[in-house]
């Protein structure tokens, strides 16, 4: 149990953190402490089981589909990191209770800092690779925020914005290159993956997800070509680089190498992939630091190049230099962590972080300097140091490197020169911040010792350094033997840790690169010189223009794409369904079904005829509008007569009512538009559009023909059969309608509701200027309301009201219904609208449109509803035959009432479209309409409905 | 038959998607309604072509297939929601922007052709 | 079926249709839209009406009972052909379209 | 109350009675009971939309006035028809009828009486219900029509409003 | 007998139908459009009324009837918009 | 036949009609109503989620007719998964919306409620035209809800948005027409026995069918090249529709899931996986799209509903190659992702109503009011939606990756939705570091504050991110079940069978 604990305290810290910000820096430095040493304590107690080469391990089933788990192990590698993340982590902490101003933000900060303290021991105690990559985002995603932490300057989010893209994307790449090795293994769980080394060499994919993996790694570790991130990390807060980008977040891409080491090292591929970048990176990190002025610059880079070496010896294969990977990482942490921490002291107290304007410091503060001396003579390698130690290792393994021929020569001649130049930017570190004369405009003059308790953590870390450098066997060696059997897998191999070696090889080669570095320095002015020339690369503005081009060019092309223009989108829909049915529809060709053709009768073919010649003639005139909104007509005219022609008075009947309504909306909305329609596509766009009209126009063509000549059997059999005796109606459409299928119709009666709702709130305060003629020349006449039609007008609504109810009442035995009753009433009353103008006939309507909607649906809602209280389901009809004296025999049947709200919910509907459209006529905006934009109740209008 | 009737919805589809892919709103809405015909007359045609065999009970020897004339119905007045509901938008686009231009940005629009200032009566 | 109804209702289908076809003739073939507004409200008005009637006695003598829906068509009719006229006029006279030249009078627009 | 359940417009509702019965495809038990609940209902709801009634309105002239202008437009259509075939040119005229109906609802059956008879379209009626504009498909004279619209129309409206 | 009857109506009537279709074609001006629909839309009362005689059903008579009621508020839009614009107001 | 099922449907239904009739009621007392309705629909989900996770079909007959005669509903897992789903994301987007956003027109609510009725008879409908009739039913009321608000900006996107499906509806109809012409029958599970059996040159009609409606589905979804209508209408809806209307493209997802496997599915015969082959390269390029949109985003509001083409890509990826484990995986990521998005939405809404005229535009502007809570909001949002750890879209994103077996298509398929991802990271944190850090003097005037209300139904959507964390092992279980109940049709099937009640009974 305890080591999801020592992975989730500083998570829970974090979460208390920002609580303890009201009480100080002091107060919050300690709550953050807190949970840092019970994590630390927690880890004791498995020590023994450690040394004795055991593994603590602890599962827990989290997503077993996922292969993700909740696993944590505990070896003595991941003891060697989750050590160095926790000691360090406190030092930081105590650092940074001197480091930060009171006036910032305490709480954001050390609630990051003890998030990804959590999130990197994640990481390490992560016995499930999957965990462990939740970990590792995570730690790019606090990095992020970190680096950021003072967000408003500019170079603090550009890093931090860099930092995560790498990181970040490299994650991505080690989360592909752990899938796929989880693929091969068929589990994510460490000891499977660490077992199953040699089936992941041995697949075909092992490559892939060797680079994908390394990708990771490499990011995170800041390897070239990646390493640019890392100097621009440095706007950081110092704790942060010091913790992050120096001694943990930094060797989490080492820390992967190793863990894999057994599932992946082993190979060529490996060999030649790591060794090499670190060797690059080596390399480069050290002489770019040499050159740089800000002293975390310095720093920075001498961190990618130290981070180089290890990758290196990682690289290499051997035992040996495994243990010296490990052994140089507990050692760089501690003497760059110190560094960095006491150039965030020199920067704290001077003001700038530039070499060029911090000299002499030994005079001002002596203590720190002695402190910041020893850890840089510790980087140079110094004996008695620690870095001495491990370096000497690393030379000892590049002498031993077999390599072909006189590549042979490389690994100990580019470990020379790095070492040369790691001496030389050690010495300017020293020399020119401490000595070199007298300091040059300082921001903070004259400069002073830090508090007493902010150089505590740097003179432990710098304790450590020499004690481990003289005292390696008895400081670390346990450790670091525990550390390199967990890595490799296998108990570590014999190797001595000891000051000294005697006179050999390794031994020469470091005073080479300690004088050579001396040498170097003391030449800098001609080196820096020959680097000058070079043009200083940015990669911050690099990385800026690349992701400023790139999303200029993204927008650039979603503009050209997304143009807005409809008729593009209308096109890609028509072609991608052209596309689709082509191969289908090709493959059936013209065909005529077994049942073939039934003779024409010339009437139809001549009418059928004006129908399409109409259908062609509104495309082609279309630019006319008054022309091809009568020329529509023709066809809806036609349409409805093809349904007669065909057996379907319903649909006659609906389409025309339809139809009528369609044409008066149009005329509607004709007034405020152009009567013309310019000719704005080209020639060509429009030979392309009649041509994809005549693709999709000849398709429905064929398809229509052919469905038209197949035999065929279908479900309405059941309707047929069942409409009487079921649904007590003799017009089996209607029954369909309000019976089988009257949940269509609930549905279809709330579009036509939702549509009015829509079109009623979509109008409210439109106003449209109409045009002041008819275009042609004529303004519009003044005249509104002829007398004729208006005294025609007057008998015609109750005469159609009548028709209407006929219609209704006779439409479940013969055609009719709800719907078209409920057309001819709503057109009746438009006939008023149009005859006796818009406020006339609205104080004349008894009920309002929404009511009448609302009514409509509650009717058609309850009487499906009423058939729960009889256990049927919703809309079960029943119907009735009723004998009255006199009368005779009667229908009732449930499904009139629901018709009836059909009828109610259609003629509110249909009024209150038009009727918005018609409102917003300059001409009927003389009466105030019950104002729409007030919230308070208007009662007013709705009691002063006049009656007569 | 079939012949004519599969011609009427080919055309009905075709002078439809034509207009569809028109730049103002008007032709557009003439567009919709008359794809929407042509296509009710379709779903129609999925229940095949009867003569006199309207399926109201006891007028006829045999009956149409009622499942598609319902669907039909359904369709139709949809249909009419939505043109009415796009006509209003046209309207309300109108409004806004003072043109019933639909097709992209009305600054890049396509030259306007000499035809353009042609006019002729309604 | 009585052959004396068969007559009456072949004659008045016939005539039904002759008036329908005058009507669209003169709408087809008359000079200006003011001659052209004679011929559907008056012949094809009838011709329909004709045609109704022919109908309610068709059915009237049919084993499936009377009706008199036809009625109300005619009705109908009769009763919108006017306004229709007038609106269509009104319209016509206010775009002052063109008259044939033969005519006497001037319209107005209001 | 009791206002409310009376017939508002007597006329109307027996004409709505009898349409019904037309509808209803003859008159029987069931078409007698729901002509009268709709030939009463539906004139409660609608009356508003008919304010400017006549005040007086003789309607048992009506039916003679009606099978008159019937009897008309079965021979107006003859004599349309006949003009139309005939290859003669027409003579159209527009002519001013000056009206000597007020009440709006007779000028308006005037007016489509004209419409339905005779060689007559009515073209326009003045706003202040004065003049009649008329276009004849073919005649000499206005007086001629005037005369006659006069005589065989106006008159009987005139008796049946006044 | 009166199937003849019937046919040479039905000709006669979509001749007529035609000649509509002439007139709003060739126009020349809106309100003879209009005229040319109003009197397609009366035709279509016609050709209803003769299917059903044809076709021995009463079943399309109300389609009629619906023309008879509405399809002039059709035309008289259409006719109030070439004079009025404003349609409803 | 137990009438629960009804409820999703009827108490929206209710509510809305309710709310037309209060229309000119106090707001106050319509905004009670209004949440009170939501928050039943969201209990009647629950209470269905409770009765579809025993694996088990219910089915309800409308109108007591047998399918596959009559409508039926037929509650699934899946059903049952989209109705929290919608109703979840409909009750906060709802309390978003009472904090101001629905004001100036009274038809808000019942617009709202009247789509949350269509989105879910869409979910539980069993036949194949009421599903045209629910996408009609959602789409006027989104059409509506689209254009609720002020402003000229949304009436030509809107107008794109409308035609487009229109044309869409139509579409639906063809393919429908095309079906039923040879198949005889609209219930969908009548429609997974017949089509097997289809032979010939009727197979043609059939295919060419199922094409369409794919087409249809894939306009809803957004699948490139149907894609264009989305970002601009989404842009200039109102925040708390644009939320809802996470759920939108999704509906497709939904058609495509809910119809293919079952009627073309394995067992289809001569159809089997009709359109799959299509759909996966579509998807992908839809992805690569949406990136390219996120990248090329000057507005939040802009990069997000790229995101959602982003959503949309990676959805349907797994889904066209077909299997459970990528059904499974879709599913998982489709309730993230819609809750996610959704969540961003509402709360680049409060960013803008802090920002002044530079609303949400990325760009420097005077620091923000409330910037610690927006800007954590928006990072958690951010970090969700780009698929990093520790929140739900790496783990939707996870279940995706691994769901594909080796070859061509896990190719394809990493490497797009990884880049994707890298590219979105980008783009984000370029949008997240300028609109939230990059601060220049000054002071926004008339900047609103954020109620604890809009905070809360914000944080709620974006939290829920976390919550699937939490919750990642029940809910994997969830949609992984779901996904073995798709793929197994027998039991949809048997719905043909389900038993009606009986006279007096």
């Amino acid at each position: 149990m305890s080591l999801p604990l020592v992975v989730l305290l500083p998570f829970l810290g974090a979460m208390a953190a920002p609580l303890f910000a009201q009480g100080g820096r002091t107060a919050i430095a300690i709550a953050s402490t807190v949970p840092a040493l019970i994590a630390l304590a927690a880890l004791f107690p498995h020590w023994q089981t450690l040394a004795d080469g055991g593994v603590v391990l602890y599962t827990y089933e989290w997503l077993p589909a996922l292969g993700l788990s909740l696993s944590f192990r505990l070896d003595g590698l991941s003891l060697l990191f989750a050590l160095l993340i926790l000691v360090i982590g406190i030092l930081i902490i105590l650092y940074a209770r001197y480091y930060l101003k009171p006036e910032e933000n305490i709480g954001k900060f050390y609630g990051l800092l003890l998030c990804f303290m959590g999130s990197m021991l994640g990481i390490v105690l992560s016995s499930n690779l999957l965990l462990m990559m939740i970990f590792w985002e995570i730690t790019s995603l606090v990095s992020f925020l970190l680096i950021s932490f003072w967000t408003h300057k500019k170079g603090a989010r550009r890093g931090a914005r860099m930092a995560l893209t790498v990181t970040g994307g490299g994650g991505l790449a080690l989360l592909a290159g752990i899938l796929i090795i989880g693929q091969i293994v068929g589990s994510y769980e460490l000891d499977d993956v660490l077992a199953a080394g040699p089936i992941i060499k041995a697949h075909a994919l092992y490559p892939v997800a060797l680079t994908l993996v390394l990708l990771g790694a490499f990011t995170k570790s800041a390897q070239f070509p990646f390493h640019f991130w890392l100097p621009h990390a440095m706007q950081a807060p110092t704790p942060v680089s010091a913790y992050l980008h120096s001694a943990t977040m930094v060797k989490a891409g080492i820390f992967l190498l190793a863990r894999l080491y057994p599932a992946l090292a082993g190979t060529e591929q490996w060999f030649y992939m790591v060794s090499f970048t670190g060797m690059a990176t080596l390399l480069l990190g050290a002489y770019i630091a040499m050159f740089k002025h800000d002293l975390k610059g310095l720093l920075a880079n001498s961190t990618i190049s130290h981070l180089g070496l290890i990758v290196l010896l990682l690289g290499m294969g051997t035992e040996l230099a495994t243990v010296a990977a490990l052994f140089h990482v507990i050692n760089h942490a501690t003497f760059k962590a110190s560094l960095f921490m006491a150039a965030g002291i020199i920067d704290h107290e001077t003001g700038t972080r530039d070499m060029r304007r911090i000299n002499g410091l030994w005079r001002f503060m002596p203590h720190t300097a002695t402190l910041a001396m020893v850890a840089a003579a510790s980087m140079a390698g110094v004996p008695l140091l620690n870095g001495f130690l491990s370096k000497e290792m690393f030379f000892a393994e590049s002498l031993a490197l077999n390599l072909p021929g006189y590549w042979a020569w490389l690994p100990p001649i580019v470990a020379t020169l790095a070492g040369i130049f790691a001496v030389a930017y050690s010495a300017r570190f020293i020399h020119d911040v401490f000595f070199n004369g007298k300091p040059i405009n300082l921001p903070i003059y004259p400069p002073h010792e830090p508090p007493r308790y902010m150089k505590i953590p740097v003179e432990i870390l710098v304790f450590a350094c020499l004690m481990v450098g003289m005292f390696p066997t008895i400081s670390v060696g346990p450790l670091l033997y525990a550390a390199s059997s967990a890595t490799l897998g296998v108990p570590a191999p014999d190797y001595k840790l000891a000051v000294m070696h005697g006179l050999n090889l390794p031994l020469f080669m470091s005073f080479l690169a300690f004088f050579g570095g001396l040498l170097m320095y003391s030449q800098r002015k001609r080196f820096f010189a020959f680097h000058d020339r070079f043009r200083e690369i940015d990669e911050k503005a690099i990385f800026e223009k690349v992701v400023f081009s790139l999303g200029l060019r993204a927008n650039r092309f979603t503009a050209a794409t997304e143009n807005g223009s409809l008729q593009r989108y209308v096109m890609l829909l028509i072609v991608s369904a052209l596309a689709v049915a082509f191969l289908p529809i090709s493959e059936m060709g013209l065909f005529i079904g077994s049942n073939g053709l039934t003779p024409v009768d010339w009437p139809t073919a001549t009418l059928g005829a004006v129908l399409i010649a109409s259908a062609l003639a509104t495309a082609a005139m279309h630019r006319e509008r008054f022309f091809a909104l009568v020329l529509i007509s023709v066809v809806g005219l036609l349409t409805a007569l093809t349904f007669v022609r065909f057996s379907a008075p319903d649909l006659t009947m609906t389409q025309l009512s339809v139809e009528v309504v369609t044409v008066v909306l149009l005329m509607l909305a004709l007034y405020y538009m152009p009567s013309w329609t310019p000719v704005e596509s080209s020639r060509g766009r429009r030979v392309r559009d009649m041509g994809i009209a005549l693709l999709a126009g000849s398709g429905m063509t064929i398809i229509t023909l052919a469905i038209l000549t197949q035999p065929f059997s279908s479900i309405s059999e059941f309707f047929l059969a069942n409409s009487k005796t079921g649904g007590g109606g003799n017009n089996v459409v209607n029954v369909i309608l309000v019976d089988f299928r009257g949940f269509d119709t609930l549905g279809e009666i709330s579009v036509l509701a939702i549509a009015a709702l829509g079109i009623f709130a979509m109008l409210k305060n439109t106003t449209l200027t109409p045009p002041p003629g008819d275009g042609l020349g004529h303004a519009w006449a003044r005249q509104s309301h002829p007398t004729m039609l208006k005294q025609i007008a007057r008998p015609m609504l109750p005469m159609a009201l009548m028709v209407s109810a006929f219609i209704f009442l006779r439409g479940h035995n013969l055609p009719g219904g709800g719907f078209i009753a409920g057309l001819i009433t709503a057109v009746a009353l438009i006939l008023q609208y149009i005859a006796s103008g818009f406020s006339w006939t609205e104080d004349r309507i008894a009920m309002r449109y929404h009511n009448m909607i609302a009514l409509g649906l509650l009717f058609a809602v309850m009487t499906g509803a009423g058939s729960l209280a009889f256990g049927y389901p919703f809309l079960t009809s029943t119907f009735g035959y009723i004998t009255w004296p006199v009368v005779g025999k009667f229908e009732l049947a449930s499904a009139l009432v629901f018709d009836l709200g059909v009828y109610l919910a259609v003629v509110g509907a249909t009024l209150m479209m038009l009727v918005s459209v018609g409102r917003i006529s300059p001409h009927s905006a003389i009466r105030a309409i019950p104002s729409e934009s007030s919230h308070d109740a208007d009662t007013t209008t709705l009691t002063q409905r006049e009656t007569e | 038959m079939e012949l004519v009737f599969a011609l009427a919805i080919g055309a009905l589809t075709a002078g439809g998607v034509y207009l569809l892919l028109r730049a103002r709103t008007f032709p557009v809405v003439l567009g919709l309604t008359m794809l929407s015909y042509g296509v009710n007359l379709f779903l129609f045609a999925s229940g095949r072509l009867a003569t006199g065999s309207q399926p109201v009970l006891g007028t006829a020897a045999q009956y149409a297939d009622p499942l598609p004339q319902a669907l039909v119905l359904t369709a139709i007045v949809i249909g009419f929601a939505m043109t009415a509901f796009v006509v209003v938008l046209s309207l309300r686009n109108l409004a806004d922007h003072g043109d019933d231009h639909v097709d992209g940005d009305p600054k890049k629009r396509t030259p306007t052709s000499k035809h353009a200032r042609e006019r002729r009566p309604l | 079926m009585n052959l004396f109804i068969e007559y009456i209702i072949a004659a008045l289908l016939l005539l039904g249709a002759v008036f329908t076809l005058v009507g669209a003739i003169g709408l087809a073939v008359l000079p200006d839209f003011f001659t052209r507004l004679h011929g559907p409200t008056k012949a094809t008005t009838v011709g329909v009406g004709a045609m109704a009637l022919a109908s309610m006695i068709w059915f009237a003598n049919q084993p499936m009972g009377t009706g008199f829906v036809e009625i109300l068509i005619m009705v109908f009719l009769l009763l919108t052909a006017p306004p229709s006229a007038n609106m269509m006029a009104k319209a016509a006279m206010h775009m002052e379209v063109p008259k044939v030249g033969n005519t006497r009078g001037d319209p107005w627009g209001q | 109350m009791l206002g409310r359940l009376s017939f508002p417009q007597p006329w109307l509702s027996l004409l709505l009675f009898s349409i019904w019965q037309l509808l209803a495809d003859g008159v029987g038990g069931g078409s007698v009971v729901v002509g009268l609940i709709l030939a009463w209902g539906i004139p409660q709801l609608t009356q508003s939309f008919w304010p400017e009634r006549p005040a007086v309105f003789k309607a048992w002239r009506l039916p003679g006035y009606l099978l008159l202008v019937l009897w008309d437009i079965v021979i107006a259509s003859f004599e349309v028809a006949w003009l139309i075939i005939s290859p003669r040119r027409p003579e159209p005229m527009f002519i001013s009828y000056p009206l000597q109906l007020d009440c709006p609802q007779a000028i308006a059956i005037l007016a489509s009486t004209i419409s339905l008879t005779p060689g007559t379209v009515t073209a326009d009626i003045s706003d202040d219900h004065k003049i009649l504009l008329i276009h004849a498909l073919d005649t000499r004279t206005a007086e001629e029509v005037i005369e006659a619209i006069h005589n065989r129309y106006e008159k009987p409206l005139m008796e049946m409003f006044q | 007998m009166i199937a003849i009857v019937l046919k040479i109506s039905i000709a006669l009537v979509v001749i007529a139908a035609l000649l509509n279709v002439y007139r709003l074609i060739v126009g020349p001006h809106a309100p003879d459009r209009v005229l040319a629909i109003d009197t397609l839309a009366i035709n279509a009362i016609a050709l209803i009324i003769l299917l059903g005689i044809t076709l021995n059903t009463r079943m399309y008579l109300e389609a009629a009837l619906l023309i008879a009621v509405m399809g002039f508020v059709s035309t008289v839009a259409m006719a109030k918009y070439l004079k009025r614009g404003s349609v409803i107001e | 036949m137990t009438h629960w099922l009804l409820a999703p449907i009827l108490i929206p239904l209710l509510g809305a009609i309710l709310q037309i009739f209060v229309g000119y009621a106090p707001m106050p007392l319509r905004r009670v109503l209004a949440i009170i309705t939501s928050a039943l629909t969201l209990a009647a989900a629950i209470v269905l989620l409770n009765l579809a996770g025993d694996d088990t079909y219910r089915v309800y007959a409308m109108g007591n007719w047998q399918p596959p005669f009559g409508i039926v509903m037929v509650l699934d897992r899946l059903a049952a998964m989209m109705l929290v789903l919608t109703a979840s994301l409909a009750l906060l987007c709802h309390l978003f919306a009472i904090g101001g956003t629905d004001e100036g027109t009274r038809q808000f609510h019942s617009l709202f409620l009247f789509q949350l009725m269509g989105l879910n008879i869409a979910f539980l409908t069993g036949d194949l035209f009421n599903l045209f009739v629910a996408f009609e039913i959602l789409l006027i009321a989104s059409y509506g809800l689209l254009m609720h608000g002020s402003g000229s900006t949304r009436s030509t996107p809107g107008l794109h948005y409308v035609v487009l499906n229109l044309v869409g509806s139509s579409l639906f109809l063809i393919s429908v027409g095309m079906i039923y012409s040879v198949t005889g029958t609209l219930n969908m599970a009548d429609l997974a026995v017949k089509v097997p059996l289809v032979s010939g040159d009727q197979r043609f009609l059939v295919e060419a069918g199922g094409m369409l409606l794919l087409v249809v589905f894939a306009l809803k979804a957004a699948v490139l090249p149907l894609t264009f209508w989305l970002p601009r209408a989404y842009a200039s809806a109102t925040a708390p529709v644009a939320a809802f209307f996470a759920i939108m493209t999704k509906v497709g997802i939904y058609g495509i899931i809910r119809v293919y496997p079952l009627v073309f599915g394995a067992n289809a015969g001569e159809m089997a996986n009709l359109g799959m082959n299509w759909l996966f390269p579509l998807a992908l390029a839809t992805l690569i799209m949406g990136v390219i949109g996120v990248m090329g985003a000057q507005t939040l509001r802009t990069l997000v509903t790229w995101q959602l083409v982003i959503s949309v890509g990676t959805l349907l990826a797994p889904i066209a190659l077909g299997s459970q484990k990528g059904l499974a995986a879709a599913l998982f990521y489709l309730l993230s992702t819609t809750w996610t998005v959704g969540g961003l939405f509402l709360l680049i809404e409060l960013v803008r109503s802090q920002r002044g005229s530079a609303s949400d535009k990325i760009v420097m502007a005077p620091q923000i009011r409330h910037r610690t809570l927006l800007s954590s909001l928006f990072f958690f949002g951010a970090v969700s939606a780009a698929g990093l750890p520790p929140l739900s879209g790496f783990f939707g994103k996870l279940m995706i990756l691994q769901s594909t077996t080796s070859g061509v298509e896990m190719a394809w398929l990493w490497g797009t939705i990884l880049t994707g991802s890298f590219f979105t990271l980008i783009a984000y944190s370029r949008a997240g570091s300028v609109v939230f850090w990059r601060n220049i003097e000054g002071e926004i005037k008339n900047s609103t504050p954020v109620t604890p209300l809009l905070a809360l139904s914000t944080g709620a959507l974006i939290g829920m991110s976390v919550l699937m964390v939490a919750l990642a092992g029940p809910i994997s279980a969830y949609t992984s079940a779901t996904a073995a109940q798709l793929l197994d049709t027998r039991g949809y099937i048997q719905t043909l069978q389900a038993p009606m009640v009986e006279e007096g009974s």
